[in-house]
């Protein structure tokens, strides 16, 4: 018995005009002639979207660039516990934790790195986070930069969204 | 001997067992919080709580005497409801912040929450009890009475082990909380076991606090370094920075305490290490390299015996080094350089605090294993001082950080009499501060082999992690000096070189690391 | 102007020439020949013989040094590699048929020198075309039957397998 | 004026137009490539480059590409043959400009009593030098993959040498019925030669009298230019860029701008050989001269404009067409291409020779 095993149809013969290709090639001038005409006339078929000025709509869950959440009094809501460090599975998250002035906060991120050149945008941190403090509801791809250093995005980077 | 049954299987254990062991014997865990091996039976958690048959209510299996035929069973429908609402009913207060909590990954309540709880909470998290967090209580410890299950183990450590009593339980009911005296802190130096008996995240270290998830950490077997005691430590490590040591259970020597300074000695070998060789050049530091400054040493060592006498060739050992360093110290001074100028102290500054359980007063972990392996102690280390001050030596070769007690501008000031002096350190200090060459040597973490602590008992320490830096490991250095001054060594690994002590040294014939083991062995006579 | 562009390009025919035998990278002798095949076309045009001219770069520089090219990219020897020439016996050689040469052009040029050349129409596609179909039209038949021989061997040659 | 300045004059007044004309042409063609090809892909094209603002559709795009090639680091990579490799980008450009000079862009004028052709050179060889300088564009190429001192130029230049000597024989042999019907060589005479109407209805252009030598030499001039879909040289998918991977800066430019004026020159080329050149349908020296027999008078200049005028649009058409191909059919296989060249094109040619000679000879009889 064979498995998995699918017949695929070979390529149907040419008839002889065909095989000429004369008139097929003019077909298909006639088809990005008639492409390129309807594009001059009518300029809303073109499916270019001009960046920088207009914007794709990006669906809800579209994971982009992260953002760190804050409390209401302006503090990060992120609390240190590396979950989300735990969780990345490209190891891009670098956090150190540091002893809060307030007790009622206790523990927060002294830093906070985001490698974006390692990240994968796979979503596990903000899974992963029990306070909530890590969105990448942005809807911001990460901007290119020029050096690795800059790509490699802090805690008031991530802050600042 | 008591026949009993648990859970089907059949166990038989000495008399006056409680089932909790009974169970552990076979396999069986039974969850507990307050029931401590090293400790005295409270019996005021309910965790353990088990099924006997003819007895009408469940039993605490930590404090139920076993007896000859009885039957026991821990996975009945009762006692998971049992055991469910006994969590439930710890939880009730318990703030749930994980995230901040250093505990989470090793925590009791994480752990068998997962286990037996995985319930919905019935209690609003506003009407929760609140109650006083990030209290710095004294000692390493920092206490967090919100989360505390109120087992009283650290009660319990405090009034048995330590006798100091700082710890109490105070109020009642809901408010029930533990707490020292006003003014009255942590008084003992054994309070950073209070963080590992702690089976919720109410005590914790302060020292680790924050540092690092326990998660990610990894574990090796090691020995405590702070004094001859040779306590078995867990050395905890995430690549290669040391975070923390844990005692682990030796009964023979430290049961499952290890001291608040003993704790702190991973430090040193993640701060202010010597990295890459270098030598000393008109007062600056130079970095050398490996390949050109053993063969450098081990000529200066040969061209001084060569021109004055090997009697202005010296040699300190360190009691910081393994039985397998000093021996082979030990061969190399006495048949390559031929010199009888070999010494160790076991002193060091300070006062020698000693107080009779844990604590000794000598503060290295191997001086008996140096003084077994016959390297003159005390007289003869001062006899040698007094001939390098008197200018008697050309050149010196000295393992360890520092001197003994000498301070920094003693020790300077003695080693500026040599001209010309090789160091074997781990760490920055008055040695390296005045050695013409140092030779930067891997740390206990980073290296492999024995300590004979203070009654003779020959204890293991594992490689940990690789060394840092271009640090070597010191039986490579000593070999390839010995082998630079003809001595043919064909030692590779610290196994080699035992197996050598255990051939000719008397003290530790017939030893093995095998018959050593996990827990270490004591030497004869 | 006829003579100073004769001298001109008479004197990169040549010294392209020499260059040609005297390079050590083939590549560099490749290009000089392409040099000198354009300086002769070029000495062709001041004779009028423009169809000449034109086929000389067609066939000499675009076509038959193209291959050469293409058989030296493809063996592609690095300069360091090249062989080393030794053999005296070949220059010895060399410099005497280039003496000869050099005795037979002066009393040809003796002869010819500065003679005025044939009129413009010689040079002619139509006139070179007649001539060939007319005049040399065995001379040209034998010479497409030799290079249909040669195209046959090649084939048969690169057919066979070895 | 006096003879021979009003000559020199005239001659140097010829070049700069045509020049202008052809490197013009190179310019705006870049830009068309982009947009066109932008638009047949819906997409929308070049439109950010402005000057004060305005951006004219992105016709200023060829400046800033311009400038950019002029200010970009102009490096010589290690491996490369350091003079090939700065000669190759010369050969590449001067054959395409070189082509330039033969092609007729408009009837012989009379100016102040003397005609004048519109021609930079009227060569009696005229399109065997065409050829001649054809054939050495591939020098640029094989020399630019071969000095490079890397891989894939050096595979993109022996593709290159071996794909151009293939065709450049079909482009040779496709032309010879046009030689036959028009009895000439040379660009004007076949261009007059344009003038006349077959069976009385027809313009008697190449294209009529010749479609198949048409049809050769369009697809062997593509091949020979390097464009789409035989532009297997620089084939990016396999070759990253081919002969010209290690080339940037104005070097690159180079090379760009004899791949356009290549483009410009073969349009201008199709269009004197096979579309009249620059005459216009049914227009004599004084009028129309429509089929039915009824004339339209024309003034002189009028009939100028127009020829000139036909000849420009023919080219621009041409050019176009390269574009247009470009961007609708895609690359052949490498053995394709030689498949086709060798064992279709050069054939076919053959056929189209013996099939002119034949019709030929049965007229004249």
């Amino acid at each position: 018995m064979t498995i998995g095993v699918i017949k695929v149809a070979r390529p149907r013969k040419m008839s002889f005009p065909e095989s000429l290709y004369l008139v097929e090639i003019v077909k298909g001038l006639g088809v990005t002639m008639g492409h390129m005409l309807s594009n001059i006339v009518r300029q809303e078929g073109i499916k270019t979207i001009e960046y920088p000025e207009v914007r794709r709509e990006m669906p809800p869950r579209f994971r982009g660039r992260h953002r760190l959440m804050k409390r209401e009094d302006g503090t990060p809501r992120c609390v240190a516990c590396y979950c989300c460090a735990t969780a990345c599975p490209a190891k891009c998250i670098t956090i150190v934790a540091g002893e809060s002035p307030d007790p009622g906060v206790e523990k927060y991120p002294v830093r906070f790195d985001i490698d974006m050149l390692r990240c994968v945008f796979c979503g596990m941190c903000v899974e992963a986070c029990p306070c909530d403090a890590i969105r990448m509801d942005t809807g911001w791809f990460t901007p290119p930069d020029d050096t690795r250093e800059k790509l490699i995005f802090t805690i008031d980077t991530l802050l600042e969204k | 001997m008591p026949t009993l049954t648990i859970n089907g299987m059949i166990v038989d254990v000495p008399a006056g067992t409680t089932i909790i062991n009974a169970a552990e014997k076979i396999g069986i865990e039974i969850p507990r919080y307050c029931y401590h091996p090293k400790l005295s039976v409270a019996g005021n958690c309910r965790m353990c709580l088990v099924e006997v048959e003819k007895f009408p209510k469940l039993q605490t299996a930590c404090s139920t005497v076993v007896n000859d035929g009885m039957v026991v069973r821990t996975d009945t429908e009762k006692v998971r409801k049992a055991v469910t609402g006994v969590l439930e009913l710890m939880l009730i207060h318990h703030p749930i912040d994980c995230p901040i909590c250093d505990q989470a990954g090793e925590c009791g309540l994480q752990n068998y929450y997962m286990k037996f709880g995985l319930h919905k909470s019935r209690y609003d998290l506003e009407d929760k009890v609140h109650k006083k967090k990030v209290q710095d209580i004294g000692g390493q410890i920092v206490l967090d009475a919100e989360r505390c299950i109120l087992c009283s183990r650290c009660v319990r450590f405090l009034t048995e082990v330590t006798g100091t009593q700082e710890l109490h339980f105070f109020n009642r009911g809901d408010h029930s909380e533990i707490s020292i005296f006003p003014g009255r802190p942590l008084d003992n130096n054994y309070t950073g076991n209070l963080a590992d008996i702690c089976p919720v995240g109410a005590l914790t270290s302060k020292d680790f606090r924050f540092k690092c998830r326990v998660w990610f950490l990894k574990v090796f077997d090691s020995i405590c370094t702070g004094c001859s005691k040779g306590c078995n430590v867990d050395a905890h490590h995430k690549g290669d920075i040391l975070y923390r040591l844990k005692p682990r259970w030796n009964d023979a020597v430290n049961q499952a305490w290890m001291c608040d300074f003993g704790r702190l000695t991973y430090k040193e070998m993640n701060e202010a290490r010597l990295l890459t060789p270098f030598v000393r050049e008109e007062g600056a530091r130079k970095v050398a390299a490996w390949g050109s400054l053993l063969p450098d040493v081990a000529f200066r060592l040969k061209a001084a015996a060569e021109k004055g006498g090997t009697d202005r060739v010296a040699v300190i050992a360190s009691p910081q080094s393994s039985n397998e360093e000093l021996y082979l110290l030990r061969r190399l001074a006495t048949e390559r350089l031929g010199t009888s100028n070999l010494a160790f102290t076991h002193r060091v500054a300070g006062d020698g605090f000693a107080d009779g359980f844990l604590i000794q007063a000598d503060k290295n972990p191997n001086s008996r294993g140096a003084q077994l392996l016959g390297i003159p102690d005390g007289a003869a280390f001062d006899a040698l001082v007094s001939k390098i001050a008197g200018g008697g030596i050309d050149a010196l070769l000295v393992f360890g950080n520092v001197l003994g007690p000498l301070s920094e501008e003693e020790t300077a000031a003695l080693l500026a009499k040599v001209p010309f002096v090789a160091q074997v350190g781990t760490n920055e200090g008055p040695v390296s501060k005045a050695a013409n060459a140092v030779l930067p040597s891997a740390s206990v973490a980073e290296r492999g082999g024995t300590f004979t602590s203070h009654v003779g008992r020959v204890q293991r320490f594992r490689f940990g992690f690789p060394a840092r830096g271009k640090a070597k490991n010191p039986i490579e250095i000593l070999v390839s000096l010995g082998n630079r001054l003809g001595a043919g060594w064909d030692f590779a690994g610290e196994a080699s070189v035992f197996k050598a002590i255990a051939g000719t040294e008397a003290p530790f014939a017939g030893m093995s690391y095998d018959s050593i083991g996990m827990f270490g062995q004591e030497i004869k006579g | 102007m006829e003579a100073v562009l004769f001298i001109l390009f008479g004197a990169i025919a040549v010294c392209g020439a020499i260059m040609v035998v005297t390079r050590k990278s083939p590549m560099a002798s490749a290009l000089y020949l392409i040099l000198t095949l354009f300086a002769v076309a070029a000495l062709f045009v001041l004779r009028q013989a423009h169809f000449l001219a034109a086929v000389q770069v067609i066939v000499y520089a675009g076509a038959v040094v193209v291959l050469f090219v293409f058989v030296i990219m493809l063996i592609n020897v690095p300069e360091d590699r090249l062989p080393v020439e030794r053999a005296t016996t070949t220059r010895v050689l060399g410099v005497l048929a280039a003496g000869i040469f050099i005795l037979e052009s002066a009393v040809l040029a003796r002869r010819f020198w500065m003679q005025k050349g044939p009129a413009a129409e010689v040079g002619t596609v139509e006139t070179v075309g007649r001539a060939l179909f007319t005049d040399y039209l065995l001379a040209f038949e034998i010479t497409s039957v030799l290079l249909l021989a040669a195209v046959i061997g090649a084939i048969a040659l690169a057919k066979r397998k070895t | 004026m006096t003879g021979p300045l009003f000559d020199i004059a005239v001659a140097v007044a010829r070049i700069a137009v045509f020049f202008a004309f052809c490197f013009g042409l190179v310019v705006v063609m870049t830009w068309v490539e982009r947009k066109g090809a932008a638009y047949i892909q819906d997409r929308r094209g070049p439109n950010r480059a402005d000057i004060f603002g305005i951006r004219a559709w992105g016709l200023f795009h060829p400046l800033a590409d311009a400038l950019k090639f002029l200010f970009k680091e102009d490096f010589i990579p290690d491996n490369a043959h350091r003079l090939f490799y700065q000669m190759a980008p010369m050969f590449s450009l001067a054959p395409a400009i070189l082509g330039i000079a033969v092609i007729p862009f408009g009837p012989d004028v009379t100016v102040m009593g003397r005609r004048i052709a519109l021609q930079i050179a009227d060569l009696n060889v005229g399109i065997l030098y065409l050829f001649a300088v054809s054939g050495m564009t591939v020098y640029g190429v094989v020399l630019a993959g071969w000095a490079s001192g890397s891989k894939y130029p050096l595979l993109g230049g022996l593709r290159s040498s071996a794909q151009m000597l293939s065709y450049e024989v079909s482009m040779g042999l496709s032309l010879i019925g046009i030689f036959m019907v028009f009895e000439s060589v040379r660009m004007s005479q076949i261009v007059t030669g344009q003038g006349g109407l077959l069976f009385g209805v027809l313009p008697k252009w190449g294209v009529f009298v010749q479609p198949l030598g048409f049809i050769l030499f369009l697809v062997a001039q593509y091949a020979e230019a390097n464009r789409t879909p035989f532009d297997l040289p620089e084939g990016e998918s396999e070759l990253v860029a081919g002969y010209h991977t290690e080339y940037a800066s104005f070097k690159f430019s180079m090379f760009m701008m004899a791949e356009y004026l290549h483009m410009v020159v073969g349009a201008a080329v199709v269009a004197t050989l096979f579309f009249g050149g620059w005459q216009f349908p049914y227009l004599g020296d004084a009028g129309f001269l429509l089929p039915g027999g009824s004339t339209v008078a024309v003034p002189p200049a009028l009939v100028l404009l127009l020829r000139i005028g036909a000849f420009v649009s023919k080219v621009l058409f041409f050019a176009w067409l390269y574009v247009w191909i470009r961007w609708t059919i895609p690359r052949l296989r490498y053995d394709q291409v030689m498949r086709l060249g060798w064992k279709v094109m050069l054939p076919l040619s053959l056929l189209n020779i013996f099939a002119t000679g034949l019709i030929l000879l049965l007229l004249n009889k």
